[in-house]
Protein backbone atom coordinates (compact mmCIF):
# COMPACT_ATOMS: atom_id res chain seq x y z
CA UNK A 1 0.00 0.00 0.00
CA UNK A 2 1.62 3.62 -1.46
CA UNK A 3 0.89 6.54 -1.92
CA UNK A 4 2.61 9.66 -4.18
CA UNK A 5 3.40 13.05 -2.72
CA UNK A 6 4.18 15.77 -5.35
CA UNK A 7 6.25 18.43 -4.60
CA UNK A 8 5.50 21.87 -5.14
CA UNK A 9 7.82 25.65 -5.37
CA UNK A 10 10.11 25.73 -2.01
CA UNK A 11 9.49 22.54 -1.24
CA UNK A 12 10.42 20.82 -4.18
CA UNK A 13 13.31 22.62 -4.17
CA UNK A 14 13.70 21.31 -0.71
CA UNK A 15 12.77 17.84 -1.84
CA UNK A 16 15.23 17.72 -5.41
CA UNK A 17 12.13 15.83 -7.24
CA UNK A 18 8.74 16.72 -8.15
CA UNK A 19 7.41 13.51 -6.92
CA UNK A 20 8.11 10.41 -4.70
CA UNK A 21 6.01 7.16 -4.06
CA UNK A 22 5.82 6.66 -0.32
CA UNK A 23 4.14 3.95 2.06
CA UNK A 24 0.80 4.79 2.82
CA UNK A 25 1.30 6.95 6.31
CA UNK A 26 -1.01 6.85 9.41
CA UNK A 27 -2.33 10.67 8.65
CA UNK A 28 -0.76 13.49 6.60
CA UNK A 29 0.14 14.94 9.60
CA UNK A 30 2.49 12.29 10.29
CA UNK A 31 3.38 12.12 6.95
CA UNK A 32 4.27 15.82 6.72
CA UNK A 33 6.15 15.77 9.97
CA UNK A 34 9.01 13.19 8.57
CA UNK A 35 8.93 14.74 5.03
CA UNK A 36 9.89 17.74 6.71
CA UNK A 37 12.65 15.85 9.26
CA UNK A 38 13.74 14.32 5.73
CA UNK A 39 13.85 16.99 3.29
CA UNK A 40 14.80 20.05 5.80
CA UNK A 41 11.06 22.05 4.67
CA UNK A 42 10.82 24.88 6.31
CA UNK A 43 7.49 25.76 6.40
CA UNK A 44 5.30 24.34 9.14
CA UNK A 45 2.43 22.68 8.37
CA UNK A 46 0.38 25.19 10.02
CA UNK A 47 1.04 27.53 6.96
CA UNK A 48 0.30 24.86 4.44
CA UNK A 49 -2.80 23.84 2.67
CA UNK A 50 -3.02 20.00 1.74
CA UNK A 51 -5.10 18.02 -1.40
CA UNK A 52 -5.38 14.80 -1.44
CA UNK A 53 -6.45 13.48 -5.47
CA UNK A 54 -6.46 16.85 -7.09
CA UNK A 55 -9.05 18.48 -4.72
CA UNK A 56 -8.04 20.47 -1.42
CA UNK A 57 -9.03 18.40 1.77
CA UNK A 58 -8.68 18.55 5.82
CA UNK A 59 -5.53 17.61 7.55
CA UNK A 60 -7.34 14.75 9.32
CA UNK A 61 -8.71 12.90 5.77
CA UNK A 62 -8.53 9.53 5.67
CA UNK A 63 -5.86 8.35 3.36
CA UNK A 64 -6.36 5.16 1.50
CA UNK A 65 -3.98 3.14 -1.00
CA UNK A 66 -2.61 4.68 -4.14
CA UNK A 67 -3.82 8.22 -3.81
CA UNK A 68 -2.07 11.52 -4.40
CA UNK A 69 -1.27 13.71 -1.85
CA UNK A 70 -0.13 17.28 -2.38
CA UNK A 71 1.50 20.22 0.21
CA UNK A 72 0.58 23.32 -0.74
CA UNK A 73 2.56 26.20 0.34
CA UNK A 74 1.08 29.60 0.58
CA UNK A 75 1.06 30.67 -2.86
CA UNK A 76 1.70 33.77 -5.00
CA UNK A 77 -0.06 33.70 -8.44
CA UNK A 78 -1.47 37.02 -9.70
CA UNK B 1 -14.43 27.83 -22.94
CA UNK B 2 -13.45 27.22 -19.79
CA UNK B 3 -14.10 30.06 -17.59
CA UNK B 4 -10.55 29.47 -15.66
CA UNK B 5 -7.24 28.36 -17.86
CA UNK B 6 -4.10 27.68 -17.15
CA UNK B 7 -1.46 28.63 -20.18
CA UNK B 8 2.08 27.64 -20.44
CA UNK B 9 2.82 30.10 -23.25
CA UNK B 10 1.65 34.00 -23.88
CA UNK B 11 -2.27 34.31 -24.82
CA UNK B 12 -3.87 36.86 -26.97
CA UNK B 13 -6.56 38.78 -24.61
CA UNK B 14 -8.99 39.64 -28.06
CA UNK B 15 -10.91 36.12 -28.41
CA UNK B 16 -11.02 36.26 -24.48
CA UNK B 17 -12.44 39.43 -24.38
CA UNK B 18 -14.22 38.57 -27.11
CA UNK B 19 -16.15 35.67 -25.72
CA UNK B 20 -17.47 37.93 -23.05
CA UNK B 21 -19.51 40.37 -25.47
CA UNK B 22 -23.23 40.08 -25.94
CA UNK B 23 -26.04 42.60 -26.46
CA UNK B 24 -27.19 41.79 -22.98
CA UNK B 25 -23.84 43.44 -21.51
CA UNK B 26 -23.34 47.52 -20.93
CA UNK B 27 -20.49 47.14 -18.74
CA UNK B 28 -16.97 45.49 -18.92
CA UNK B 29 -14.25 45.51 -16.45
CA UNK B 30 -10.82 43.68 -17.08
CA UNK B 31 -7.65 43.38 -14.87
CA UNK B 32 -4.14 42.67 -15.90
CA UNK B 33 -1.30 41.96 -13.86
CA UNK B 34 1.94 42.61 -16.00
CA UNK B 35 5.37 41.49 -14.40
CA UNK B 36 6.95 44.56 -12.62
CA UNK B 37 10.72 45.44 -12.87
CA UNK B 38 10.43 45.39 -9.00
CA UNK B 39 8.96 44.11 -6.00
CA UNK B 40 9.00 45.08 -2.41
CA UNK B 41 12.09 47.03 -2.75
CA UNK B 42 14.36 44.61 -5.16
CA UNK B 43 15.07 44.98 -8.64
CA UNK B 44 13.15 41.90 -10.65
CA UNK B 45 14.34 40.44 -14.01
CA UNK B 46 11.91 37.93 -14.25
CA UNK B 47 10.47 35.38 -13.09
CA UNK B 48 8.79 31.49 -13.13
CA UNK B 49 5.41 30.68 -12.51
CA UNK B 50 4.77 27.48 -11.41
CA UNK B 51 1.23 25.67 -10.48
CA UNK B 52 -0.54 22.23 -9.30
CA UNK B 53 -1.89 22.58 -12.98
CA UNK B 54 -5.39 20.18 -11.79
CA UNK B 55 -5.91 22.14 -9.00
CA UNK B 56 -5.16 25.53 -10.00
CA UNK B 57 -8.26 24.62 -12.88
CA UNK B 58 -10.55 23.34 -10.91
CA UNK B 59 -10.02 25.95 -7.72
CA UNK B 60 -9.69 28.71 -10.55
CA UNK B 61 -12.89 27.51 -12.16
CA UNK B 62 -14.64 27.30 -8.60
CA UNK B 63 -13.65 31.07 -8.15
CA UNK B 64 -15.32 32.67 -11.21
CA UNK B 65 -18.38 30.51 -10.77
CA UNK B 66 -18.76 31.79 -7.10
CA UNK B 67 -18.24 35.09 -8.97
CA UNK B 68 -21.33 34.28 -11.12
CA UNK B 69 -23.35 33.77 -8.40
CA UNK B 70 -22.26 36.28 -5.95
CA UNK B 71 -22.67 39.57 -8.23
CA UNK B 72 -24.87 40.68 -10.85
CA UNK B 73 -22.81 39.61 -13.68
CA UNK B 74 -23.16 38.43 -16.81
CA UNK B 75 -20.19 36.14 -17.99
CA UNK B 76 -16.62 35.98 -16.47
CA UNK B 77 -13.23 34.43 -17.06
CA UNK B 78 -9.72 34.81 -16.16
CA UNK B 79 -6.55 33.10 -17.66
CA UNK B 80 -3.21 32.84 -15.38
CA UNK B 81 0.36 32.28 -17.09
CA UNK B 82 2.94 29.65 -15.97
CA UNK B 83 6.40 29.14 -17.22
CA UNK B 84 9.09 31.92 -18.07
CA UNK B 85 8.05 35.54 -18.21
CA UNK B 86 10.03 38.52 -18.51
CA UNK B 87 9.64 42.23 -17.46
CA UNK B 88 6.71 43.56 -19.09
CA UNK B 89 4.55 40.32 -19.76
CA UNK B 90 0.92 39.83 -19.22
CA UNK B 91 0.49 36.94 -15.70
CA UNK B 92 -2.79 36.72 -15.45
CA UNK B 93 -6.11 38.78 -17.06
CA UNK B 94 -9.56 39.22 -16.02
CA UNK B 95 -12.56 40.03 -17.79
CA UNK B 96 -16.04 40.48 -16.58
CA UNK B 97 -18.97 41.70 -18.60
CA UNK B 98 -22.37 43.04 -17.08
CA UNK B 99 -25.58 44.83 -17.22
CA UNK B 100 -23.85 47.76 -14.96
CA UNK B 101 -20.24 48.92 -14.24
CA UNK B 102 -20.69 48.47 -10.43
CA UNK B 103 -21.27 44.68 -10.60
CA UNK B 104 -18.46 44.52 -13.15
CA UNK B 105 -15.95 46.12 -11.23
CA UNK B 106 -16.55 44.60 -7.74
CA UNK B 107 -16.57 41.22 -9.51
CA UNK B 108 -13.49 41.93 -11.68
CA UNK B 109 -11.57 43.03 -8.18
CA UNK B 110 -12.81 39.96 -6.22
CA UNK B 111 -12.01 37.34 -8.67
CA UNK B 112 -8.21 38.80 -9.17
CA UNK B 113 -8.14 38.80 -5.18
CA UNK B 114 -9.40 35.09 -5.08
CA UNK B 115 -6.98 33.74 -7.40
CA UNK B 116 -3.77 35.48 -5.64
CA UNK B 117 -4.79 33.68 -2.46
CA UNK B 118 -6.80 30.64 -3.10
CA UNK B 119 -5.74 29.29 -7.09
CA UNK B 120 -2.27 27.12 -6.05
CA UNK B 121 0.03 29.25 -8.22
CA UNK B 122 3.55 30.42 -7.13
CA UNK B 123 5.55 32.75 -8.53
CA UNK B 124 9.62 32.15 -8.38
CA UNK B 125 11.74 36.20 -8.73
CA UNK B 126 15.25 36.21 -10.32
CA UNK B 127 16.67 39.73 -8.68
CA UNK B 128 19.28 42.03 -10.45
CA UNK B 129 21.91 40.70 -7.56
CA UNK B 130 21.78 37.64 -8.97
CA UNK B 131 19.38 35.78 -6.13
CA UNK B 132 16.47 34.22 -6.90
CA UNK B 133 13.43 32.82 -4.47
CA UNK B 134 9.98 31.35 -3.95
CA UNK B 135 7.69 33.91 -3.30
CA UNK B 136 5.31 32.22 -0.02
CA UNK B 137 3.83 35.27 1.05
CA UNK B 138 1.66 34.65 5.18
CA UNK B 139 -2.03 34.79 4.01
CA UNK C 1 -1.51 60.79 -27.61
CA UNK C 2 -3.84 63.10 -25.53
CA UNK C 3 -4.97 61.31 -22.31
CA UNK C 4 -9.14 62.21 -23.30
CA UNK C 5 -10.34 62.26 -26.47
CA UNK C 6 -13.61 61.96 -28.18
CA UNK C 7 -13.88 59.68 -31.14
CA UNK C 8 -16.22 60.07 -33.89
CA UNK C 9 -15.60 57.03 -35.65
CA UNK C 10 -14.96 53.23 -33.47
CA UNK C 11 -11.42 53.35 -32.04
CA UNK C 12 -9.51 50.45 -31.53
CA UNK C 13 -8.03 49.45 -28.26
CA UNK C 14 -5.01 47.59 -28.66
CA UNK C 15 -2.64 50.73 -29.02
CA UNK C 16 -4.35 52.59 -26.84
CA UNK C 17 -3.58 49.82 -23.93
CA UNK C 18 -0.49 49.84 -25.28
CA UNK C 19 0.47 53.05 -24.65
CA UNK C 20 -0.16 52.55 -20.67
CA UNK C 21 2.51 49.44 -20.65
CA UNK C 22 5.54 50.32 -18.99
CA UNK C 23 8.32 48.04 -16.72
CA UNK C 24 7.08 50.14 -13.69
CA UNK C 25 3.75 49.35 -13.73
CA UNK C 26 2.19 45.47 -12.54
CA UNK C 27 -1.81 46.56 -12.93
CA UNK C 28 -3.75 47.57 -15.45
CA UNK C 29 -7.62 47.67 -14.70
CA UNK C 30 -10.23 48.75 -17.69
CA UNK C 31 -13.27 49.46 -18.14
CA UNK C 32 -15.69 49.32 -21.33
CA UNK C 33 -19.21 50.24 -21.86
CA UNK C 34 -21.24 48.80 -24.79
CA UNK C 35 -24.33 49.73 -26.49
CA UNK C 36 -27.18 47.75 -24.52
CA UNK C 37 -30.01 46.31 -25.83
CA UNK C 38 -32.22 47.88 -23.08
CA UNK C 39 -32.47 51.06 -20.75
CA UNK C 40 -34.15 51.40 -17.20
CA UNK C 41 -36.42 48.08 -19.21
CA UNK C 42 -37.27 49.43 -22.48
CA UNK C 43 -35.82 47.60 -26.01
CA UNK C 44 -33.30 50.00 -27.33
CA UNK C 45 -32.35 49.39 -30.95
CA UNK C 46 -29.82 51.93 -31.22
CA UNK C 47 -28.51 55.04 -30.40
CA UNK C 48 -26.19 58.59 -31.12
CA UNK C 49 -24.05 60.31 -29.09
CA UNK C 50 -23.47 64.12 -29.32
CA UNK C 51 -20.80 66.09 -27.54
CA UNK C 52 -19.82 69.72 -27.15
CA UNK C 53 -16.41 68.48 -28.16
CA UNK C 54 -13.94 71.22 -27.22
CA UNK C 55 -15.64 71.21 -23.73
CA UNK C 56 -15.57 67.54 -23.32
CA UNK C 57 -11.94 66.96 -24.34
CA UNK C 58 -10.84 69.92 -21.80
CA UNK C 59 -13.14 68.33 -19.27
CA UNK C 60 -12.15 64.74 -19.86
CA UNK C 61 -8.24 65.79 -20.01
CA UNK C 62 -8.78 67.46 -16.11
CA UNK C 63 -10.32 64.38 -15.19
CA UNK C 64 -7.44 61.70 -16.23
CA UNK C 65 -5.43 64.41 -14.88
CA UNK C 66 -6.61 65.24 -11.19
CA UNK C 67 -6.58 60.93 -11.27
CA UNK C 68 -3.30 61.11 -12.03
CA UNK C 69 -2.94 63.52 -8.87
CA UNK C 70 -5.57 61.79 -6.30
CA UNK C 71 -4.42 57.74 -6.96
CA UNK C 72 -1.00 55.82 -6.88
CA UNK C 73 -1.11 55.02 -10.62
CA UNK C 74 1.13 55.48 -13.69
CA UNK C 75 -0.68 56.51 -16.71
CA UNK C 76 -4.34 56.42 -17.48
CA UNK C 77 -6.82 57.60 -20.75
CA UNK C 78 -10.31 57.39 -21.82
CA UNK C 79 -11.52 57.90 -25.60
CA UNK C 80 -15.55 58.48 -25.34
CA UNK C 81 -17.33 57.88 -29.12
CA UNK C 82 -19.76 60.26 -30.65
CA UNK C 83 -22.03 59.63 -33.25
CA UNK C 84 -24.19 56.98 -34.38
CA UNK C 85 -23.98 53.52 -32.70
CA UNK C 86 -25.53 50.15 -33.27
CA UNK C 87 -26.19 47.64 -29.97
CA UNK C 88 -22.64 46.14 -28.59
CA UNK C 89 -20.70 48.86 -29.95
CA UNK C 90 -18.15 49.99 -27.79
CA UNK C 91 -19.33 53.78 -26.46
CA UNK C 92 -16.50 54.35 -23.90
CA UNK C 93 -13.12 53.03 -22.83
CA UNK C 94 -11.08 53.80 -19.77
CA UNK C 95 -7.84 52.00 -19.20
CA UNK C 96 -5.18 52.43 -16.17
CA UNK C 97 -1.95 50.95 -15.08
CA UNK C 98 -0.58 51.02 -11.58
CA UNK C 99 2.27 49.21 -9.63
CA UNK C 100 -0.40 47.67 -7.58
CA UNK C 101 -3.82 46.62 -8.06
CA UNK C 102 -6.14 48.78 -5.41
CA UNK C 103 -5.24 52.15 -7.16
CA UNK C 104 -5.71 50.87 -10.31
CA UNK C 105 -9.49 50.01 -10.25
CA UNK C 106 -9.77 52.54 -7.87
CA UNK C 107 -9.19 55.23 -10.51
CA UNK C 108 -10.47 53.41 -13.50
CA UNK C 109 -13.65 53.59 -11.29
CA UNK C 110 -13.17 56.91 -10.31
CA UNK C 111 -12.59 58.26 -14.07
CA UNK C 112 -15.48 56.24 -15.68
CA UNK C 113 -17.73 58.08 -12.55
CA UNK C 114 -16.52 61.42 -13.16
CA UNK C 115 -16.91 61.40 -16.94
CA UNK C 116 -20.51 60.54 -16.72
CA UNK C 117 -20.76 62.96 -14.28
CA UNK C 118 -19.37 65.54 -15.84
CA UNK C 119 -18.44 65.21 -19.55
CA UNK C 120 -20.75 67.56 -21.95
CA UNK C 121 -22.12 64.06 -23.85
CA UNK C 122 -25.27 62.98 -24.35
CA UNK C 123 -26.95 60.00 -24.78
CA UNK C 124 -29.76 59.62 -27.78
CA UNK C 125 -31.48 56.21 -27.47
CA UNK C 126 -33.88 55.02 -30.41
CA UNK C 127 -36.24 52.41 -28.99
CA UNK C 128 -37.98 49.45 -30.70
CA UNK C 129 -41.41 50.63 -29.91
CA UNK C 130 -40.13 53.76 -32.42
CA UNK C 131 -39.91 56.45 -29.94
CA UNK C 132 -36.55 58.09 -29.09
CA UNK C 133 -35.29 60.49 -26.36
CA UNK C 134 -32.19 62.31 -24.96
CA UNK C 135 -31.24 60.96 -21.71
CA UNK C 136 -30.88 63.91 -19.21
CA UNK C 137 -30.45 62.30 -15.94
CA UNK C 138 -30.82 64.24 -12.07
CA UNK C 139 -27.46 64.76 -11.28
CA UNK D 1 -22.56 93.91 -29.78
CA UNK D 2 -23.78 89.86 -29.88
CA UNK D 3 -22.90 86.63 -28.26
CA UNK D 4 -23.33 83.42 -30.22
CA UNK D 5 -25.07 80.62 -28.04
CA UNK D 6 -25.19 76.89 -28.73
CA UNK D 7 -27.69 74.00 -28.22
CA UNK D 8 -27.06 70.63 -27.91
CA UNK D 9 -29.02 67.62 -27.33
CA UNK D 10 -32.82 68.19 -26.08
CA UNK D 11 -32.16 72.08 -25.89
CA UNK D 12 -30.84 71.89 -30.27
CA UNK D 13 -33.81 69.88 -31.18
CA UNK D 14 -36.43 72.61 -29.25
CA UNK D 15 -34.24 75.37 -30.67
CA UNK D 16 -34.30 74.05 -34.08
CA UNK D 17 -30.93 74.91 -35.19
CA UNK D 18 -27.75 74.20 -33.37
CA UNK D 19 -26.56 77.67 -32.84
CA UNK D 20 -27.79 81.65 -32.91
CA UNK D 21 -26.28 84.38 -32.80
CA UNK D 22 -28.06 86.99 -30.30
CA UNK D 23 -27.53 90.91 -28.35
CA UNK D 24 -25.17 90.71 -25.65
CA UNK D 25 -27.61 89.58 -22.86
CA UNK D 26 -27.65 91.50 -19.29
CA UNK D 27 -26.60 87.80 -17.98
CA UNK D 28 -27.09 84.53 -18.24
CA UNK D 29 -29.81 83.71 -16.07
CA UNK D 30 -31.69 86.53 -18.11
CA UNK D 31 -30.91 85.14 -21.91
CA UNK D 32 -31.63 81.60 -20.41
CA UNK D 33 -35.01 83.14 -19.33
CA UNK D 34 -35.67 84.85 -22.59
CA UNK D 35 -34.42 81.30 -24.89
CA UNK D 36 -36.85 79.08 -22.60
CA UNK D 37 -39.74 81.29 -23.48
CA UNK D 38 -39.07 81.85 -26.93
CA UNK D 39 -37.70 78.15 -27.67
CA UNK D 40 -40.16 76.34 -24.72
CA UNK D 41 -37.12 74.65 -23.40
CA UNK D 42 -38.47 72.25 -20.67
CA UNK D 43 -35.23 72.21 -18.85
CA UNK D 44 -35.20 74.76 -15.64
CA UNK D 45 -31.94 76.84 -15.32
CA UNK D 46 -31.72 74.97 -12.08
CA UNK D 47 -30.40 71.83 -13.76
CA UNK D 48 -28.18 73.12 -16.34
CA UNK D 49 -24.57 74.26 -16.24
CA UNK D 50 -23.35 76.76 -18.30
CA UNK D 51 -19.93 77.35 -20.15
CA UNK D 52 -18.36 80.44 -21.93
CA UNK D 53 -15.95 80.35 -24.33
CA UNK D 54 -15.30 77.04 -23.87
CA UNK D 55 -14.91 76.84 -20.37
CA UNK D 56 -17.34 76.16 -17.66
CA UNK D 57 -18.68 79.35 -15.65
CA UNK D 58 -20.66 80.60 -12.98
CA UNK D 59 -24.18 81.94 -13.82
CA UNK D 60 -22.81 84.83 -12.47
CA UNK D 61 -20.03 85.19 -14.82
CA UNK D 62 -19.51 88.71 -16.98
CA UNK D 63 -20.01 88.42 -20.82
CA UNK D 64 -18.64 90.06 -23.38
CA UNK D 65 -18.92 90.92 -27.21
CA UNK D 66 -17.92 88.22 -29.04
CA UNK D 67 -18.57 85.84 -26.40
CA UNK D 68 -19.64 81.64 -27.04
CA UNK D 69 -22.24 80.53 -24.51
CA UNK D 70 -23.37 77.09 -24.24
CA UNK D 71 -26.29 75.73 -21.99
CA UNK D 72 -25.18 72.57 -20.89
CA UNK D 73 -28.24 69.94 -19.97
CA UNK D 74 -27.38 67.34 -17.53
CA UNK D 75 -24.62 64.96 -19.27
CA UNK D 76 -25.78 61.16 -20.65
CA UNK D 77 -22.21 59.92 -21.46
CA UNK D 78 -21.06 56.58 -20.49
Amino acid sequence: MSVTVLYFASLRDAAGVDRERLPLPASLDALYAELSSRHGFSLPAAKLRVAVDGAFARWDSPLHDGCEIAFIPPVSGG
Amino acid sequence: MSRFAISEVAFDIAPLREQLLGHDAGAYASFEGWVRNQNEGRAVQGLFYESYRALAETEGQAIVNEALQRFAITRAACVHRTGELALGDLAVWVGVSAGHRGPAFEACRWIIDEVKSRVPIWKHERYAQGSSTWLHPDP
